[in-house]
C-alpha cells in the first residue's frame, strides 16, 4: 500500500468543555488523540502517520486556561497559550525564566496557539522519527540516527537507550529549574508529580517522552513560590532565530544572598530524551560563589559521561559552556558603532 | 537576535534617473492594488465548475523499477474519477528552433511520472478525485512494489571504482559533436547527449583521506595562459577545497496547476517566469501544437530559476482533466514541492592559485564537481568557471569539471546558477591570501577586479570574449566608503567577552542582459499607450517596469500607459524567459526599439496627414508636432489615423524580422489603433554582466557558534536603474537568498535509504526576517552601459555570490581560516572546529 | 468580495453554462460556482464516510459576515477559507505552520490558518485580508504603507505579513524597526524582500497614527 | 489475529518487527494447562509403571550407596545457565506487561553470560562427558514404542529402566537446545543494535527483512522458553522427580533410586566387568512420569 504524506485523514472530532467529560470520551474511545493547541499534533495528521477515530480537542474547556494565584505560588492551566505565559504579568515580575523560555518558543503565531501544557508535552523531532520511519520510538526495532552513516547533528549526547531523539521543549528545563509540579487528571483520580518526573527517558519508555498513559490529562502546572524573583538565567541556542528548536537550551534559578550560591536549579534540554536536571552541578556549586570559575567547575561536571555521535559532538561544548554561562553569567557586548 | 539597529550604517538617499522622467523613478506598480488586497490570483487561487483534485505517488526508494501496480481497489472508490501513470504520457517532442533547427527531444530526460523512479520522492502516477481529502484516500488503497536498483546520492560515491551508478547506463551525460552543416538546409543541432559512466582511480582518490578534492579525469577542461609559469612565479599559492550546498529554491507558491479543455485547447494555470516561453514548452511536453494552448499566470509566487518555464509536472492534470473529463487542480504540497521542485546543485570545489605579493592572481587552477541530480546537466559547473575568469581577472587560468549525475531530487538554474559556486569556492581563498600577504581585503579585491571591457573563459576563435563594461572598482570604492570600510577593520577591541566581530567585503558579478527580442504596443484611439507584456510576473516587476522606458521614448505619462501580461491568448510577443538576468536589459531594449518605431510610424502619418518629411516631426507630450511649433496632432488622432491607414500603421503588415509568435499577435491586435512591433537590433559589442560588491559585518559568540549578521550593504554596478525600489529589493533579496547558504540552507539525506530528511522548512532553514540585519543598504552606481540604448543591465543574479562570500569572508576575519571547509557554517562547525583548532567538519560528504 | 455569493443559497451546481460562462467564471469569480460544487461533493462524501459524520454544516464569523459552509471535522481554516468560502488571500505556502502565509486574525490574534481546525473558531471572529479594506473600497494604512513603498515582490506571503502587521501594530503602534521584525517574525517571504517589507510595514504603522490622530 | 507485528520501512517495504506481544501470555497459559493436565493425570488416571529388571544381586551389590551423577562443574555450568536464563525471560517480558524499567543492560549481560556458559557447556559436553547419554538411543525408541502400546491397554513387553537420562529428559534438552540455541545466535547478532562493549553499533548488518525475521526468532524461542522452563520447574519439584533435582545440587542419587529407574548396563557407574543379562522377574516400579 502506498504512502503519502498530506491532507489530514478524516476522524470524529469531539468537543468536550469539562475535563470530566473530556475524560468520560477518553475512556469510552478507543485510540483516540487529545488536541491542545495542535502545533504537534497536525503534524502527525496530516503527515497522516497517525489516524486516531476520535480526536479530543480541548480547546473548549475553560478550566484548562489562564494563570490563577494559589496559596503558595501560582498555578497555570495546562491550555494557557505561550503568549498569555509570556505576558502574564505575574510571571514576568516573579518567575521570568518561564516567560523567557516561552517567548523563545517557534513564531509568534505559534506561540498564540501553542499552550503551556502542549510544549511540555510535545513528541520528539527526530527527523528518522518524524518521518514515520518504525524506529524504536514508533515501536519498531531499530534506531536509524545512531547508525555508522545516520545523520544525528541534532541528537542526544547523554542517557541515550537505543533511541538517540532528544526532548525539544523550551519551557521543559526552565519549569524544571522553577520545581515546578505538574497536575495529571488520570481514571484513578488527581496526581501530582515533579517536573523532573513527568519526563521519562527510553530505558523506561521508549516510545513516550513523558508519563502521561493513554486517557491521562496534564491539566495544570503549579510553580511554588520558593524560587519567585531568583536570579534566573535561559539561552537557546538553535540554528534560525525563529521556529527552530533548540539545538540545546539551558534554565537556571539561583539564590545567591551574600556572594555564594544558597539555593540553585538547573536544568538543559535538548541534550537527551528528556530535559536533564543537573543535580550533581547543584551540589557542587552550592555555596560557592556564582563566577566564571565555579562556571567553568560546573560545565565539565555537566557534560561527564556524555557519548558524542557522528555528527553531533558540537553538542558538549555548547553544553559546557551554556551551563557555565547558566551559573558564572556571560558579559554583553557593545561595540560603539 | 537582529542587532541591526544598533551600529547601521547611515547613508544619504541617492536620487536616481537624473535627466528622465520615468526611468530611475519609483511608482506604484500596476499589480500592486490587487497584491494587496489579496485579489491576485495565483494558479491555486482558481476554482472551476466541478473542479477534481488530484494527488500524487512518490516513489520511496532513490532507484527503482515498479514491479508491480493494483490501482483497482483505488479505482473503485466513491469519488475517485481517473487516475494517470506513466505510460498514458504522450511521448516527448522535438523542438523546433525559429530558424528551423530541429532539436531531438532526449528520450532519457525527466517526464512528469515514471515507471523508474530516480530519486526519493520522484512522481510515480497520480489520482483525480472529487476532493483532495479522497484522491488521498486512494492513493493508500493502490498496490505497488519496487525492485530495488543501485543509487549514488553523493558524487564522490559513483566516481569511486567500483561505486554505484545513479542510471542503469552511468553517471554522467556524454555529448556526441555536432554534424556538420549542409549548405541550404538550416543548422543541424547537436544529437540530443547519451550516458556513460566515469570511474576514478584509488590513487586519484587517495587526496579525499585528508578532506581535499579528489581531482580525477574530467570531460571539460579549458584554459587560457601559462598556469605553471605562473605559479613559479607567484609569492603565495593556495591549495584549498571548499563545498557548497544543495539548496531547494523553495518559492512560496508551489508548482500547483489548475488544468481544463476547451474547443479542443488545453487551458493552463501555473505559476512561471515566463508567460511567453512557457507556451511552447507547454505545448512540447503536451506534443500537441503551441495553438492549443493557453496559459494563465498573472501572479507568480516566486521562481528565482525553478519555474523558468513552469513545471513539467503542470501536464500531470492536463492530461487527467482530458481523461476524466473535467478541470483538475493539483495543489502541490510543500513537501511534494520539495522532491519535484528544484534546487541549485552542490559544487564541489578545489582551486590552485597562485598570487603575486601586491595579491594579484596570476595563476588560478580551478576544478569543480556537481551534484546535478538524474536528468539533464545544469550549466553550472561550466558557468562557475566563466564566472571566476571575469570576476578575478587571473592572468592565467585551467578550468576542469564534471557534471555528476545522482539520485536526487532534479537541479535547475538557481539565482546565480554557477556563479553563487564559483564565487563562494574563491573568495575564502582570496580572503585568506589577503591575510597571509598582510594586504587589505578591498584592496587584494581591487588589483584583481574586472574593469571596461574584461575578458573572460577560453579564447573563441582565437580571441577571448569580454564583457560590455565593468564598473566594479567603482562601486567597491564607494561601497567601502559607505560602509566605513577601514573605520570598521581598525575598529578594536575585535573581542569582547565572548563576543567576537568580523567585517567581509565580497565581489559579485553575473550575466545581465540578452539581446534580440521583441516588443509589442498599441496607441489606442483614445490616446491611451497599451504595452504587450510577455515577461512572467513573479515579483521582480519588470513584467512592469521595462515598458517605462518605452513610454518615456514616447513622452507619454505613466497615467496613460496600460500593460498587458499574464494570458497568453492575450496576445503578447516573443518576449525573453526572467531568468540569468537578462530581463531588464533584454526587455528595455526592445520596448525602446518598439517606442522607436511608434515615434517613426507617428512621424510618417503626421507627415501623410500634415504634410513635410516626417523627420521634419518630433513626439513629446502625447503629440507629434512640427519641430519648431506648428502643425500637429495627439497621439490619439494619430491612432485614428493609423487605423484608416492601416497596413504597417495598425499592425497589418508588420516587420519581416519579427519573431512569429510576435507577428501572430500582431496581426490579432492588427487594427486596433496605432500598432508598433519591433525586433532589438541594437548592436552589442562583448557579453553583457552586471556586478555588486558586497559587504558585511557579523558578530559571533565563540561560546555557543551563534552568530548575528551586524551590517550588510550591496553596492551595485548594474547600468542605469530603471525602478530604484524593486532594483533595491531585487539587490537586497536575492543577497539574502546568497546569504541563506551561507548561514543555513542545506539538505541533508540518509545514506542508506537515500531518502532526504530534510523536507521541512525548520530542516532545510531558509532565512526568517530575524536572521539579517533589520535595515540592510544598497545602493547602485547608476551608470549606463555604452551597449545598450537604455544603458539598464539585469540585477537578479549578481547579488547572490557576495551575499554568501561576504559573510563567509566575515566570519573567517573573526574567526581565523582553521574553521570551515563547506557552507553552511552553523554553530556546530564553528564549535567543534573551535575545539579542535582545525576544520573538522566532514568536509566532501554529501547532504550532511 | 461582494462577487461572491453565500454558498448557502446555492443548492446544486448550475450545469447550465455555457463554455464562455465557464471560462469567464474560472478566471474571475468562479468562486460561487466551485463552493456549490464543493457543497455538492461535500453531500456525496457526506453519504459514503463513516468518520467526520454527524452535524458539519456551520456558520462562521468572517469578516464581518455570517458565512454558512459544510465544513468536515478534520479541515482546516484555510481551506475552508480558501474553497468553501473562495476567500483565497489567504495563501497556503507550507500547510504545517512554519511560513506564515496563511495569517488570518482570530478575535485580532494573528494565527495560521493552516493549523486551525474551522470546527474550532465557530463562535469567534475571523478577519482576512479581504475584510481589511473598508467597504468604499479605502486601504487600510498597512496596506496603503505597502503601496506607498512598493513593498514586496511576488507578494504570495503578503496577505499573511500584512494581517501580522495589523494585529502587531494595535498592541505596539510605534515600534523600532526590531521591534516590528519581531512582531512579523512570524512570517517567512522566499524573495527575502524583508528590508523593503519593514519599511514598507513602518510606513504603515505611520499611517495608523496618522488615521487614528485624525 | 495477526501473530507478528509489521511495520514499514523506509522503501514502503512490509517487514515483520517482532512478535505480537499477546503469545506472552499464550506461552504462559500453555505452559499452566500442561502442568495442571499432566498433575491431574498422574493424581487420578495414570497406570503402574512396570520395568524389565535384569540385575543379578550380584550387580546390585556393585553399586555404590551415592551413585555420581553431575560433576561440580556440570552442576556450577547448570546453575549459572538457570540464572541468566531467568534474568533473561523477566528483562524480556516485565517490561511488554507493564513493569517499566531500564532492562536493556541486563538483558544482554546475562544473554553475554548465557552464551558464555552454553559454549562452555558444548565443549565440556563433547570432551569431557559422556556426549551421548543425553541424546535418545535406539533403546529408547523402542521402549517408547513398548510403553506406548502398553498405554493402550495392547500387549508388549516391559520396557528397560533408563540409561543415565529418561527419555522425556532427552526431548525436553532436545526443545532447550533449539529453543536456547534460536534465542542465542539472535541474540548475539541483536547486539549489533544496541550499544554494547562488544562491538560498534551497526543495524545494517543485515537486510530489513532478515533483521525482521531474526527478531520474531528471538521472540518465539523467548516464548517458548517460557513454557519450557514452567514444565521444567515444575517436575524438578515433583515428589518423584526430587531425587534427580536434588542429585543436580548433591551430584549423587541414591543406589535404591538408581537401580529402580536406571540400568546399570545402560548407565554404568562402576568400572569392573559388565553386567551379565538375563531375564526374570519384574519389580513395581513408579508410576511413568512421561
Amino acid at each position: 500500500m502506498a504512502v503519502i504524506r498530506d491532507v489530514m485523514p478524516a476522524f470524529e472530532l469531539v468537543q468536550p468543555n469539562s475535563i470530566t467529560d473530556a475524560q468520560k470520551v477518553l475512556e469510552q474511545q478507543g485510540e483516540s488523540w487529545v488536541l491542545a493547541g495542535g502545533m504537534d499534533s497536525f503534524d502527525w495528521l496530516k503527515d497522516r502517520i497517525k489516524k486516531p477515530r476520535v480526536v479530543v480537542d480541548l480547546s473548549g474547556i475553560a478550566e484548562l486556561k489562564g494563570v490563577r494565584a494559589t496559596a503558595d505560588g501560582i498555578e497555570i492551566g495546562a491550555m494557557t497559550t505561550l503568549t498569555e505565559v509570556v505576558e502574564h504579568a505575574v510571571i514576568r515580575e516573579k518567575y521570568k525564566l518561564l516567560a523567557e523560555s516561552a517567548e523563545l518558543v517557534a513564531s509568534p503565531q505559534i506561540r498564540n496557539q501553542g499552550t503551556l501544557g502542549g510544549n511540555v508535552s510535545q513528541d520528539a523531532r527526530c527527523w528518522y522519527y518524524r518521518a514515520g520511519w518504525p524506529c524504536y520510538r514508533a515501536g519498531g526495532n531499530i534506531c536509524y540516527a545512531d547508525t555508522p552513516e545516520g545523520r544525528n547533528r541534532e541528537h542526544a549526547i547523554l542517557h541515550a537507550d537505543r533511541c538517540v531523539a532528544v526532548n525539544p521543549s523550551d519551557s521543559a528545563p526552565a519549569l524544571i529549574a522553577l520545581d515546578a509540579k505538574f497536575v495529571i487528571r488520570t481514571a484513578k483520580g488527581e496526581r501530582v508529580v515533579d517536573a523532573e518526573d513527568y519526563f521519562i527517558g527510553p530505558e523506561i519508555d521508549i516510545t513516550r517522552l513523558h508519563i502521561l498513559k493513554p486517557g491521562d490529562l496534564l491539566t495544570a502546572i503549579r510553580i511554588p513560590s520558593t524560587w519567585a524573583g531568583a536570579r534566573f538565567y535561559f539561552e537557546k541556542v538553535r540554528d534560525r532565530n525563529v521556529w527552530d528548536f533548540p539545538l540545546l537550551n539551558v534554565a537556571s534559578a539561583m539564590v545567591v544572598p551574600s556572594g555564594s550560591i544558597e539555593r540553585i536549579r538547573i536544568a538543559v534540554n535538548g541534550a537527551a530524551a528528556r530535559p536533564l536536571r543537573l543535580k550533581v552541578v547543584e551540589d557542587a556549586v552550592r555555596g560557592k560563589p556564582p563566577n566564571a570559575a565555579t562556571g567553568e567547575m560546573a560545565g565539565k561536571l555537566a557534560v561527564m559521561g556524555a557519548v558524542p555521535l557522528q555528527f553531533n559532538a558540537y553538542k558538549i561544548p555548547l553544553m559546557r559552556n551554556l551551563v557555565k554561562r547558566a551559573i558564572g553569567g556571560v558579559q554583553e557586548a557593545t561595540w560603539t558603532s | 537576535m537582529s542587532k541591526g539597529d544598533t551600529g547601521s550604517v547611515e547613508t544619504t538617499p541617492r536620487v536616481y534617473g537624473a535627466g528622465h522622467k520615468l526611468i530611475g523613478k519609483n511608482y506604484v506598480t500596476a499589480d500592486l492594488y490587487a497584491k494587496v488586497t489579496g485579489q491576485a490570483k495565483y494558479a491555486e487561487d482558481f476554482h472551476a465548475e466541478g473542479m477534481l483534485f488530484c494527488k500524487l505517488l512518490l516513489s520511496p526508494l532513490p532507484h527503482a523499477r515498479v514491479k508491480h501496480l493494483d490501482v483497482r481497489q483505488a479505482l473503485a472508490m466513491p469519488g475517485v474519477k481517473a487516475i494517470l501513470t506513466a505510460d498514458e504520457l504522450p511521448p516527448p517532442a522535438d523542438t523546433l528552433t525559429d530558424n528551423g533547427t530541429v532539436i531531438r527531444a532526449n528520450p532519457k530526460s525527466e517526464r512528469a511520472l515514471t515507471m523508474e523512479p530516480l530519486y526519493q520522492g520522484e512522481p510515480i502516477l497520480a489520482v483525480a478525485a472529487v476532493d483532495e481529502f479522497t484522491a488521498a484516500e486512494a492513493i493508500e488503497k493502490i498496490r505497488i512494489e519496487f525492485e530495488p536498483l543501485p543509487f549514488a546520492i553523493d558524487p564522490l560515491d559513483t566516481l569511486r571504482p567500483g561505486g554505484p551508478n545513479p542510471r542503469t547506463d552511468g553517471n554522467i551525460w556524454v555529448q556526441s559533436p555536432t554534424p556538420p552543416a549542409v549548405v541550404g538546409a538550416p543548422p543541424p543541432a547537436p544529437p540530443p547527449p547519451t550516458i556513460g559512466a566515469l570511474k576514478w582511480t584509488e590513487a586519484e582518490f587517495a587526496d579525499a583521506k585528508y578532506g581535499r578534492l579528489p581531482m580525477g579525469k574530467t570531460p571539460d577542461e579549458w584554459s587560457f595562459g601559462d598556469i605553471e609559469a605562473g605559479f613559479k612565479d607567484a609569492a603565495l599559492v593556495l591549495d584549498e577545497t571548499f563545498v557548497t550546498p544543495d539548496t531547494s529554491h523553495q518559492p512560496l507558491e508551489t508548482r500547483s496547476a489548475l488544468a481544463y479543455w476547451q474547443n479542443g485547447k488545453v487551458y493552463v494555470h501555473t505559476g512561471t517566469q515566463s508567460t511567453a516561453q512557457t507556451v511552447p514548452a507547454i505545448a512540447r511536453w503536451l506534443n500537441i501544437d503551441v495553438s492549443k494552448v493557453v496559459l494563465v499566470s498573472e501572479y507568480t509566487g516566486g521562481g528565482f530559476g525553478s519555474k523558468v518555464t513552469a513545471g513539467v509536472s503542470l501536464i500531470i492534470p492536463a492530461l487527467l482533466s482530458k481523461k476524466a473529463n473535467a478541470p483538475v487542480m493539483m495543489r502541490i504540497s510543500r513537501e511534494e514541492e520539495t522532491f519535484i521542485g528544484r534546487a541549485r546543485p552542490s559544487l564541489l570545489g578545489r582551486m590552485k592559485v597562485g598570487f603575486s605579493k601586491d595579491g594579484r592572481i596570476i595563476a588560478l587552477d580551478m576544478f569543480v564537481i556537481s551534484n546535478n541530480g538524474p536528468y539533464d546537466a545544469n550549466g553550472d559547473v561550466p558557468t562557475s568557471g566563466r564566472i571566476v575568469s571575469l570576476l578575478y581577472q587571473p592572468v592565467a587560468m585551467r578550468w576542469r569539471g564534471v557534471t555528476m549525475l545522482t539520485n536526487t531530487p532534479p537541479r535547475s538554474a538557481q539565482s546565480a546558477p554557477g556563479g553563487l559556486q564559483g564565487i563562494v569556492i574563491m573568495e575564502p581563498i582570496i580572503a585568506k591570501a589577503a591575510r597571509k600577504l598582510g594586504l587589505d581585503q578591498v584592496a587584494i579585491r581591487r588589483v584583481n577586479c574586472p574593469e571596461g571591457k574584461a575578458p573572460f573563459g577560453p579564447e573563441v576563435k582565437g580571441k577571448r570574449p569580454y564583457a560590455t563594461s565593468a564598473f566594479l572598482r567603482e562601486a567597491l570604492d564607494r561601497g567601502a566608503e559607505q560602509f566605513k570600510w577601514s573605520e570598521r577593520v581598525a575598529r578594536t577591541p575585535k573581542r569582547i567577552g565572548t563576543k567576537v566581530r568580523g567585517v567581509g567585503v565580497s565581489l559579485s558579478c553575473y550575466v545581465g542582459g540578452t539581446v534580440g527580442f521583441d516588443g509589442l504596443l498599441v496607441i489606442k484611439p483614445d490616446g491611451r499607450v497599451n504595452f504587450q507584456s510577455g515577461i512572467g510576473n513573479l515579483g521582480t516587476e519588470s513584467v512592469i517596469d521595462v515598458h517605462r522606458a518605452g513610454a518615456e521614448v514616447l513622452g507619454v505619462p505613466w497615467e496613460k500607459c496600460d500593460v498587458t501580461w499574464g494570458d497568453s491568448s492575450k496576445n503578447l510577443p516573443f518576449t525573453c524567459v526572467s531568468g540569468g538576468s537578462q530581463t531588464t536589459h533584454a526587455m528595455t531594449r526592445a520596448a525602446y526599439a518598439t517606442a522607436m518605431d511608434a515615434r517613426q510610424k507617428l512621424k510618417e502619418i503626421a507627415a501623410k496627414k500634415l504634410g513635410g518629411k516626417p523627420e521634419n516631426y518630433d513626439v513629446a507630450n502625447e503629440r507629434v508636432f512640427r519641430k519648431g511649433g506648428g502643425a500637429g496632432m495627439t497621439l490619439a488622432q494619430a491612432a485614428k489615423y493609423a487605423i484608416q491607414l492601416g497596413g504597417i500603421y495598425d499592425g497589418h503588415e508588420v516587420s519581416a524580422d519579427l519573431n512569429r509568435r510576435t507577428k501572430a499577435s500582431a496581426v490579432a491586435l492588427a487594427g486596433q489603433g496605432l500598432l508598433a512591433a519591433a525586433k532589438d537590433n541594437y548592436p552589442r559589442d562583448g557579453v553583457t554582466f552586471s556586478y555588486i560588491a558586497s559587504f558585511s559585518e557579523v558578530e559571533v559568540d565563540v561560546e555557543t557558534g551563534k552568530y548575528n549578521i551586524v551590517d550588510f550593504l550591496a553596492y551595485a554596478d548594474v547600468g542605469s536603474v530603471i525602478h530604484p525600489r524593486s532594483l533595491g529589493g531585487q539587490v537586497l533579496g536575492r543577497s539574502i537568498l546568497g546569504i541563506g547558504h551561507a548561514i543555513g540552507q542545506k539538505w541533508v539525506y540518509d545514506p542508506h535509504y537515500g531518502a532526504m530528511l530534510s523536507t521541512r522548512f525548520y530542516q532545510s532553514k531558509p532565512p526568517t526576517i530575524l536572521d539579517v540585519p533589520v535595515d540592510m543598504q544598497w545602493a547602485a552606481l547608476d551608470i549606463p552601459d555604452p551597449e545598450t540604448p537604455v544603458g539598464a543591465r539585469g540585477v537578479g543574479e549578481p547579488p547572490v555570490g557576495g551575499g554568501c562570500a561576504s559573510i563567509l569572508n566575515a566570519l573567517s576575519d573573526a574567526l581565523g581560516d582553521e574553521i570551515f571547509q563547506r557552507a553552511p557554517v552553523n554553530a556546530d562547525t564553528i564549535l567543534t572546529s573551535l575545539e579542535a583548532g582545525r576544520p573538522m567538519q566532514h568536509p566532501l560528504m554529501a547532504h550532511i | 468580495m461582494s462577487d461572491i455569493e453565500d454558498p448557502k443559497t446555492i443548492e446544486c451546481p448550475p450545469n447550465t453554462l455555457t463554455r464562455r460562462d465557464l471560462i469567464k467564471r474560472v478566471i474571475v469569480g468562479g468562486v460561487a460556482v466551485s463552493s456549490a460544487s464543493y457543497l455538492f461533493r461535500a453531500s456525496t462524501l457526506l453519504r459514503q464516510s463513516a468518520p467526520g459524520t454527524g452535524e458539519r454544516l456551520l456558520t462562521i464569523n468572517v469578516n464581518g459576515q455570517q458565512r454558512r459552509a459544510d465544513v468536515m471535522k478534520q479541515e482546516t481554516l484555510a481551506w475552508t477559507l480558501r474553497h468553501k468560502l473562495g476567500l483565497t488571500g489567504t495563501k497556503l505556502g507550507c500547510d504545517r505552520a512554519e511560513c506564515g502565509s496563511c495569517t488570518v486574525l482570530i478575535d485580532g490574534v494573528p494565527h495560521y490558518s493552516c493549523s486551525v481546525l474551522t470546527h474550532t473558531v465557530r463562535d469567534r471572529k475571523v478577519l482576512t485580508i479581504e475584510g481589511l479594506a473598508s467597504s468604499d473600497g479605502t486601504l487600510h494604512p498597512v496596506q496603503q504603507g505597502v503601496i506607498d513603498e512598493q513593498g514586496f515582490q511576488c507578494a504570495f506571503c503578503m496577505p499573511g505579513f500584512i494581517m501580522a502587521a495589523v494585529a502587531f501594530l494595535k498592541t505596539n503602534p510605534n515600534p523600532t524597526r526590531s521591534e516590528l521584525a519581531q512582531g512579523l517574525s512570524g512570517n517567512l517571504c522566499r524573495c527575502q524582500d524583508y528590508d523593503k517589507i519593514l519599511t514598507a510595514m513602518m510606513r504603515g504603522a505611520e499611517n495608523m497614527r496618522g488615521a487614528s490622530r485624525v | 489475529m495477526d501473530l507478528l507485528e509489521w511495520a514499514r520501512n523506509p522503501w514502503g517495504q512490509n517487514i515483520p518487527i517482532h512478535i505480537a506481544w499477546f503469545l506472552i501470555w499464550v506461552a504462559a497459559i500453555a505452559g499452566l494447562l500442561f502442568l495442571m493436565v499432566h498433575a491431574t493425570y498422574i493424581r487420578y488416571f495414570a497406570k503402574a509403571r512396570a520395568f524389565a529388571n535384569t540385575d543379578s544381586p550380584v550387580v546390585a551389590a556393585r553399586i555404590p550407596e551415592h551413585v555420581p551423577r553431575h560433576s561440580l562443574t556440570a552442576r556450577m555450568f547448570r546453575w549459572v545457565m538457570a540464572a541468566s536464563m531467568f534474568t533473561l525471560l523477566f528483562t524480556a517480558f516485565l517490561p511488554k506487561v507493564g513493569f517499566q524499567f531500564d532492562w536493556v543492560t541486563y538483558h544482554w549481560i546475562a544473554g553475554s553470560v548465557l552464551t558464555v556458559s552454553i559454549l562452555f557447556h558444548i565443549i565440556h559436553a563433547s570432551f569431557f562427558m559422556d556426549f551421548w547419554s543425553i541424546w535418545p538411543d535406539r533403546i529408547d525408541l523402542r521402549d517408547a514404542g513398548r510403553r506406548i502400546l502398553r498405554f493402550v491397554g495392547k500387549p508388549a513387553p516391559p520396557p528397560d529402566r533408563f540409561a543415565k537420562y529418561p527419555l522425556e529428559n532427552k526431548l525436553y534438552h532436545g526443545a532447550i537446545i533449539a529453543a536456547g540455541l534460536s534465542s542465542i545466535v539472535t541474540g548475539v547478532f541483536m547486539m549489533f543494535r544496541v550499544r554494547t562493549i562488544f562491538f560498534p553499533r551497526n543495524p545494517y548488518l543485515f537486510n530489513d527483512m532478515t533483521w525482521g525475521l531474526m527478531y520474531v526468532l528471538h521472540g518465539l524461542a523467548g516464548v517458548g522458553l517460557i513454557s519450557l522452563i514452567m514444565a521444567h520447574v515444575y517436575f524438578g519439584l515433583r515428589p518423584e522427580k526430587r531425587a534427580i533435582t536434588k542429585s543436580m545440587i548433591s551430584g549423587w542419587m541414591s543406589r535404591d533410586f538408581y537401580l529402580k529407574e536406571h540400568d546399570p548396563a545402560r548407565w554404568p557407574v562402576e568400572t569392573s566387568a559388565p553386567p551379565a543379562r538375563s531375564q526374570g522377574a519384574r519389580t513395581e516400579g513408579l508410576t511413568d512420569a512421561g
